[in-house]
């Protein structure tokens, strides 16, 4: 959980040498390497990415950075937020108003003032928290602000009052709760439980056409990089270091004069921003925003991506989203009604056997190694005297 | 008879008692004598299995029940009267008391006369709540819940901490009682020589988690003791 | 209990101009349990003192009262001049220039030697402050010279959590020692040493006399009398005798309350 | 509706007694009888009319059968003598006295002809009539039913029965019913009168009522002003009758959280862990019950299948209890002192429920029917129903923490459960083997879960994902009632119940259920670990 800060040096670069290169390494297959693959070669050759694995691995991406956003706050803060899905869909909430405001008059109603759910249900004018979303400046900023300004209330709350632990995973998990439950309704405004679809295009680009899709994938890439610098950035921050200490021995932070309240408030709030951002990024890909992803059940899921990956170390956070996700697809096509036993059987195996998830286990295979090749090379040595 | 033969025991990474050994004989008080923080109370933890050890045995009957878990060295006949008596604080005083009814036969679970004889004063406040009892009237309980164990060897930890002197009296005169009853093995750990010397017949005196005295009261030579205890 | 100890402890020590820490009929009581009863002290700028007592007399609750883990039902705290610390809250009180080292070593165990003490390195505290923190060359310089003083400078990039037992309590003690506070509490620093590193621990404490006020509560008679500093006397929450440790050692209600009954 | 029934019913009594009645009546009554049993016959139409009305008021019973037979179009006169005849199909009767005359040929007979009018005229005749039926439910559905016609005549034979009526449950029903005639008709002050008779009176009825005349325009002013002071006072009534079905319904709902709640704060406070899956032990003891049902009807006699339910109670429990114990042997204790992981690792363990569910029966809702005992209900006061499921659920709910209270209090294995909780090293030390108490907490608090989704089956659809529905509201009980402490949760249970539905009518379901949400996050800051906040180590992390 700790190889972060075991080889820490005391003036500290980003990343290490090879750390950069696996991370350029990534970036270009991602942004580089699969559009090729996709767009210029031709599809009948055997290195051509078929099309719907674009917006897939976009996707993919998002997931990664929510993952991460959860990674910062339960694997390097110790907290086990349960509202992390709800942040990821505000944030997807905030995209989903720009681009039902994009429609225009090319709704089914051809009403160029209301979206088609809002003329469907007979609203006469656009309630006032959709004003500006037609603006993708404006929306762009709320898909930050909004779920942040959540997280800044309800964490100040609850940290000031020092709820920790279980307690508040209850908190932030009735809290995803209660959002549920509200975007059901058709009089929130946010299309009931049908959500925000239909989308035309985004920045004047049509939604649909692979180009950009293409273009999506390479957006949530970047979006996927850039988090992972600003976590990384945050951790090896003394700021990370404060934060590994507070999930170590709280009070003893205090005693040292920090602000622990402070401190576990900006990643909750900073984790919560990132969550909307990957929220915004997934919606345009996915074609589709509705209240399925308030569920308490998707911000638990986020967890055990973390957990599978190895809590406490952003790579972990990325190979698990990737790994689990990848294991969705793949099952809920072959054999759903296997999907749910496999995922809460990897629940249960996971924290079980392998709390530090699958970085965890190449470390200690690692060392095993480490440990063989010592032991050879002191035999050759006897053999040698 | 217990045996506790060069047990280490650690608290992280500190090391809390060195290769100690301690025997208590049935039909006598064995007392542990040491200023605070030097091990007594780790060397109790870990004969009742509240602590685990890293090395050595605890032979009780001629048996190794190091691997045992607390519960199984209460079955065997070990109770413990705790530093601070940890009543249950929301359990009544009855309660408490058959809280010892758990390592007996069925036929056992009864409480004996004699120990309302012993402690008059529970029998009057038996619906009284553990935690509302003065300091003095929860040391008499803790000694009283131990008892009901039908004890073969019976740990007190301090049971003069912050009590009142006639209340002392009291529980000094118990522990006679108890020891020339014969039948069970008294370990007692004290930090207060005059007490110890009352009731003592063996005396172990501890100094950072070691034994650097052990023997008859009368062989011991009290000064030195005496140097161990005092600032 | 007598209501000697606080006349005892006020006519030992008068209060003085350069009294930095002042506690006046400090009373604490958990549910019934009088863990602190009207005790008084005064601590001097620069003094080293020790606290002795036995179990329950009060030394830890007397710790909590002073870094505001524990508010007091009565009585006051001042530090300084007239900082009243029954109104502060632990940071507050530690951003005061008040250390204090517990009875269990506390050492961020998955953080290098070299990061906790960055960490306790007397800098600011915002939040954002520490997003930006760069190790200035005199942090560095204060990490390192710490270091060397605690004896953990070839050990500065393991784990705390690798740490022998005594290591931790040093390394816990610099953690303090670069925060540089006017007064350092130390619970127990010996608690489980060998004798070697109590020695070493003695030695470090004594060196640090004069620079900082340093309170020390320690149960090991042989390492108080290393340290021949004024020793205080708890007894069942308030202060029994107070003086030299021979003075200490002859009075006849410490000898009672030690041997007693 | 059922009044109807019962006034048909009453018709086929009354000829029986209709000769009875008779007797009674005078001999210029007779007279004036059959002249107007003939203008029914023979009259126009109006006449027709006012002559029902008029039998009605007569209160002579032997005019029903004809006065049923003409508005159903079954009355006929013999065109010999003008004689009244009931057809049945073919056959004809007398219509006084009813003696059988068997076939008749069709151009012998002359059909009596009804309008509307009429009809309405022999509906409220016959209405009043059965006022003298000797069947009370036919009397009382009569004198309620004569509410809904304040007319002159009503009012007459309203006061006839009363002279008549010895059942006092019928007078008051007549009473009710003349007040309600009188406020419409009669002397201003009469009308005053019965206005402030009525005014007690909560009954949506009385309300229209006497809206209607505060709104008529050609009631003198007193009248008016008196009926508008009524419907004031009648409108508090109402009101408070609203609040009161809402603490109910609040109630109601409590003790559903209560029994969903109090397993999970049992094995939190012993434990200090949050079992994920406890909806899902709820979701079983529902499916139980499901089963059981199942079996009854396959195996017993009609008469039993109901007793099912009583059934399934043990049943779940046993099931449910057995998973936990399970669970907690084979994944919870190696998680001790990781919460965090434990409330994931359950989580995973509610998804394999679920979905094993889902594989056994299938996905679909299951409905398990209420016993006949359970079903209906009854109304407290106007306007307020109490449905008998819901009671029993409460009383169900009851009785369970009674249980509860005697197990912890009464038997060793509860009084090793609360040693446990209070000093877990000290107890182990008094020979309680922790482990154990440990592993039958976790049965317990899944039992007490199972138990929970037998009583949910009642109330609502039995499906895979019934637990998730109520868990967060378990939790938030269990916060919000503080842990390991039984009166925290049946406080916290009921009150969140409470304020969940006294803010329903205001914010709405969903909205309300924010609001709760909300008021628990600002309670906990003034009591972080809940309203009756126990030491240990529960609270920790």
């Amino acid at each position: 959980m700790t190889d972060i800060t075991t080889d820490a040096a005391p003036r500290r670069s980003l990343m290490t040498p090879r750390g950069w290169t696996v991370f350029f390494a990534f970036g270009f297959a991602l942004v580089v390497l699969l559009p090729v693959l996709n767009r210029v070669v031709a599809s009948g050759s055997f290195a051509h990415v078929p099309d719907y694995l674009i917006p897939l691995i976009g996707k993919y991406c998002t997931y990664a950075m929510l993952a991460l956003a959860m990674d910062l706050i339960w694997g390097y803060a110790g907290i086990l937020s349960l509202g992390q899905g709800a942040f990821f869909a505000l944030g997807g909430y905030c995209m989903g108003m720009y681009l039902m405001r994009q429609i225009g008059d090319r709704g089914v109603y051809k009403n160029a003032q209301l979206p088609d759910f809002m003329v469907f249900l007979a609203w006469e004018k656009l309630p006032w928290y959709w004003e500006g979303f037609d603006m993708f400046g404006f929306a762009a900023l709320m898909v930050m602000i909004v779920p942040g300004l959540l997280a800044l209330i309800i964490g100040w709350l609850t940290f000031r009052s020092r709820v920790t632990g279980v307690y508040l995973s209850i908190i932030t998990q009735a809290m995803t709760y209660a959002l549920w439950l509200a975007f059901f309704r058709n009089n929130m405004g946010f299309g009931g439980n049908n959500g925000l679809t239909d989308f035309k295009d985004i920045l004047g680009f049509p939604v649909q056409t692979q180009s950009t899709r293409v273009g999506l994938l390479i957006a949530s890439a970047v979006g996927l990089g850039v988090t992972y610098l600003v976590c990384r950035w945050i951790v090896n921050s003394k700021l990370g270091r404060v934060l590994l200490a507070v999930r170590d021995a709280e009070s003893r932070v205090r005693f040292l004069g920090y602000s622990v309240t402070g401190a576990k408030l900006f990643v909750f709030v900073v984790a919560a921003m990132l969550s909307g951002i990957a929220g915004a990024l997934y919606v345009p890909q996915v074609g589709i925003i509705n209240p399925s992803e308030f569920s308490p059940a998707v911000s638990i899921e986020i967890a055990l991506w973390v957990a599978v990956g190895g809590r406490g170390t952003l790579a972990g956070a990325v190979i698990g989203a990737f790994l689990v996700n990848m294991a969705k697809t793949w099952l809920t096509n072959a054999a759903p009604e296997v999907w749910l036993f496999f995922l809460g059987a990897l629940f249960v195996v996971v924290t079980l056997l392998f709390p530090r998830g699958v970085i965890g286990l190449v470390a200690d295979q690692r060392e095993r190694w480490r440990a063989r090749n010592a032991a050879r090379e002191a035999e050759a040595a006897e053999v040698a005297t | 008879m217990l045996n506790v033969e060069a047990i280490d025991l650690f608290y992280g990474a500190s090391h809390a008692l060195r290769h100690v050994s301690v025997t208590a004989d049935v039909g006598k008080v064995t007392c542990v004598l040491g200023r605070n923080g030097v091990g007594k109370t780790s060397l109790l933890r870990a004969i009742f299995g509240l602590q685990s050890i890293r090395s050595g045995k605890i032979l009780w009957e001629g048996e190794d029940i190091a691997a045992l878990k607390p519960h199984e060295r209460a079955r065997k006949g070990l109770a413990i009267v705790p530093q601070g008596r940890d009543i249950f604080p929301r359990l009544t005083v009855y309660e408490n008391l058959i809280t010892g009814f758990a390592p007996l036969a069925k036929q056992l679970r009864n409480i004996p006369e004699e120990i309302y004889q012993l402690f008059p004063v529970l029998k009057s406040m038996l619906n009284r709540r553990g935690g509302d009892l003065s300091g003095g009237q929860q040391q008499q309980l803790a000694i009283a819940r131990a008892l009901i164990t039908r004890p073969r060897l019976l740990i007190l930890d301090e049971p003069t901490e912050g009590i009142q002197p006639s209340i002392i009296k009291d529980i000094e005169r118990v522990i006679k009682l108890l020891a020339a009853r014969g039948d069970m093995a008294i370990l007692l750990v004290e930090q207060y020589l005059d007490f110890a010397q009352e009731l003592a017949d063996t005396i172990v005196v501890m100094e950072r988690g070691e034994v650097v005295m052990n023997g008859p009261k009368t062989s011991l030579d009290a000064e030195q003791v005496r140097r161990y205890l005092t600032v | 209990m007598s209501d000697a100890p606080n006349g005892n402890g006020r006519s030992t020590t008068p209060r003085r101009t350069e009294t930095v820490l002042y506690l006046d009929g400090v009373s604490v009581s958990f549910d019934g349990f009088k863990a602190l009863n009207e005790l008084s002290l005064v601590i001097d700028r620069g003094e080293l003192r020790t606290v002795i007592g036995p179990n329950g007399a009060g030394k830890t609750t007397m710790m909590d009262v002073i870094t505001g883990k524990t508010r007091p039902d009565e009585g006051t705290v001042i530090y300084g001049v007239d900082t009243d610390l029954t109104k502060l809250d632990e940071a507050e009180i530690a951003n005061l220039g008040i250390g204090r080292k517990f009875q269990k070593p506390t050492v961020f165990e998955n953080l290098t030697v070299f990061e906790n003490l960055e960490l306790a390195a007397r800098d600011s505290r915002g939040i954002f402050r520490t997003l930006l923190a760069k190790l200035s060359g005199n942090d560095l310089a204060r990490i390192d010279e710490t270091l060397v003083t605690t004896g953990l400078a070839e050990h500065r990039h393991r784990r705390a959590g690798a740490l022998s037992h005594g290591q931790k309590q040093w390394l816990e003690i610099g953690m303090l020692l670069i925060h540089d506070p006017q007064i350092l509490l130390l619970d127990e620093p010996v608690a489980g040493m060998t004798d070697h590193e109590t020695e070493q621990t003695a030695q470090l404490i004594r060196r640090l006399m004069g620079k900082h006020t340093l309170v020390v509560v320690e149960h090991d008679m042989q390492f108080v009398r290393d340290l021949g500093a004024r020793v205080t006397v708890l007894h069942e929450g308030s202060v029994l005798a107070e003086g030299s440790i021979d003075h200490v050692q002859n009075h006849p209600r410490v000898i009672e309350v030690y041997l007693g009954r | 509706m059922s009044w109807l029934m019962a006034r048909l019913r009453a018709v086929a009594v009354a000829v029986g007694i209709a000769l009875l009645t008779a007797s009674l009546v005078s001999p210029a009554c007779a007279q004036q009888f059959d002249e107007l049993m003939k203008t029914l016959v023979s009259g126009g139409f109006n006449e027709k009319a006012d002559a029902a009305e008029k039998l009605g008021a007569l209160g002579d019973g032997r005019a029903i059968p004809a006065l049923k037979a003409l508005s159903d179009g079954n009355l006929y006169t013999r065109k010999a003598d003008g004689v009244a005849l009931i057809a049945d199909g073919s056959r004809y009767f007398e219509a006084l006295g009813g003696k059988a005359l068997g076939e008749l040929k069709d151009d012998d007979v002359e059909k009596v002809r009804a309008n509307n009018r009429v009809r309405g005229a022999i509906a409220t005749a016959l209405s009043q009539l059965s006022l003298f039926s000797d069947d009370r439910a036919t009397r009382l559905a009569a004198a309620r039913e004569a509410f809904k016609s304040p007319t002159p005549e009503t009012a007459e034979a309203l006061e006839r029965a009363l002279k008549s009526e010895k059942d006092p449950e019928v007078l008051a029903a007549i009473r009710f019913s003349l007040y309600a005639a009188k406020v419409s008709a009669g002397t201003p002050d009469e009308r005053i009168k019965a206005i402030a008779a009525l005014a007690g009176n909560a009954d949506p009825q009385v309300k229209n009522l006497l809206t209607g005349v505060s709104n008529d325009k050609d009631a003198p002013e007193a009248v008016r002003k008196a009926a508008t002071d009524a419907l004031v006072s009648i409108e508090r009534k109402l009101a408070i009758v609203g609040v009161a079905e809402n603490v109910f319904q609040g109630i109601s709902l409590g003790s559903v959280l209560l029994l969903a709640a109090v397993g999970l704060a049992i094995t939190f406070g012993v434990m200090g862990v949050i079992n994920m899956a406890h909806g899902e032990m709820i979701m079983l003891g529902a499916y139980t019950a499901y089963t059981v049902q199942i079996i009854f009807r396959a195996l017993l006699p009609r008469e039993f299948v109901g007793f099912y339910l009583v059934a399934s109670v043990p049943i779940a429990f046993v099931v449910a209890g057995a998973v936990g114990i399970l669970i907690e042997r084979t994944v919870i204790r190696f998680l001790y002192g990781r919460p965090l992981d434990t409330m994931l690792a359950t989580w995973g363990l509610s998804l394999i429920l679920q979905q094993a569910v889902r594989s056994i029966f299938d996905a679909q809702n299951k409905e398990v029917a209420n016993p006949e005992w359970m079903t209906g209900g009854f109304e407290l006061i106007p306007g307020f129903f109490v449905a008998w499921n819901r009671l029993y659920i409460m009383v169900f709910c009851l009785m369970v923490l009674l249980a509860i209270v005697l197990l912890l209090r009464r038997t060793s294995f509860g009084l090793h459960m609360r040693a446990v909780t209070q000093n877990r090293d000290m107890a182990a030390a008094m020979g309680i083997p922790t482990a154990r108490v440990d592993a039958l907490t976790f049965g317990l608090g899944s039992g007490l879960a199972g138990i929970a989704g037998v009583a949910l089956s009642q109330v609502g659809n039995v499906s895979p994902n019934l637990g998730t529905i109520y868990i967060v509201d378990s939790f938030l009980v269990v916060v919000f009632g503080g842990v390991g402490n039984l009166l925290g949760t049946l406080v916290g249970s009921l009150s969140l119940g409470i304020i969940n539905k006294l803010l329903e009518p205001v914010a709405g379901a969903v909205l309300g259920k924010v609001a709760v949400l909300v008021f628990v996050i600002l309670f906990i800051q003034r009591r972080p670990r809940g309203l009756f906040a126990l030491k240990g180590r529960a609270a920790d992390s």
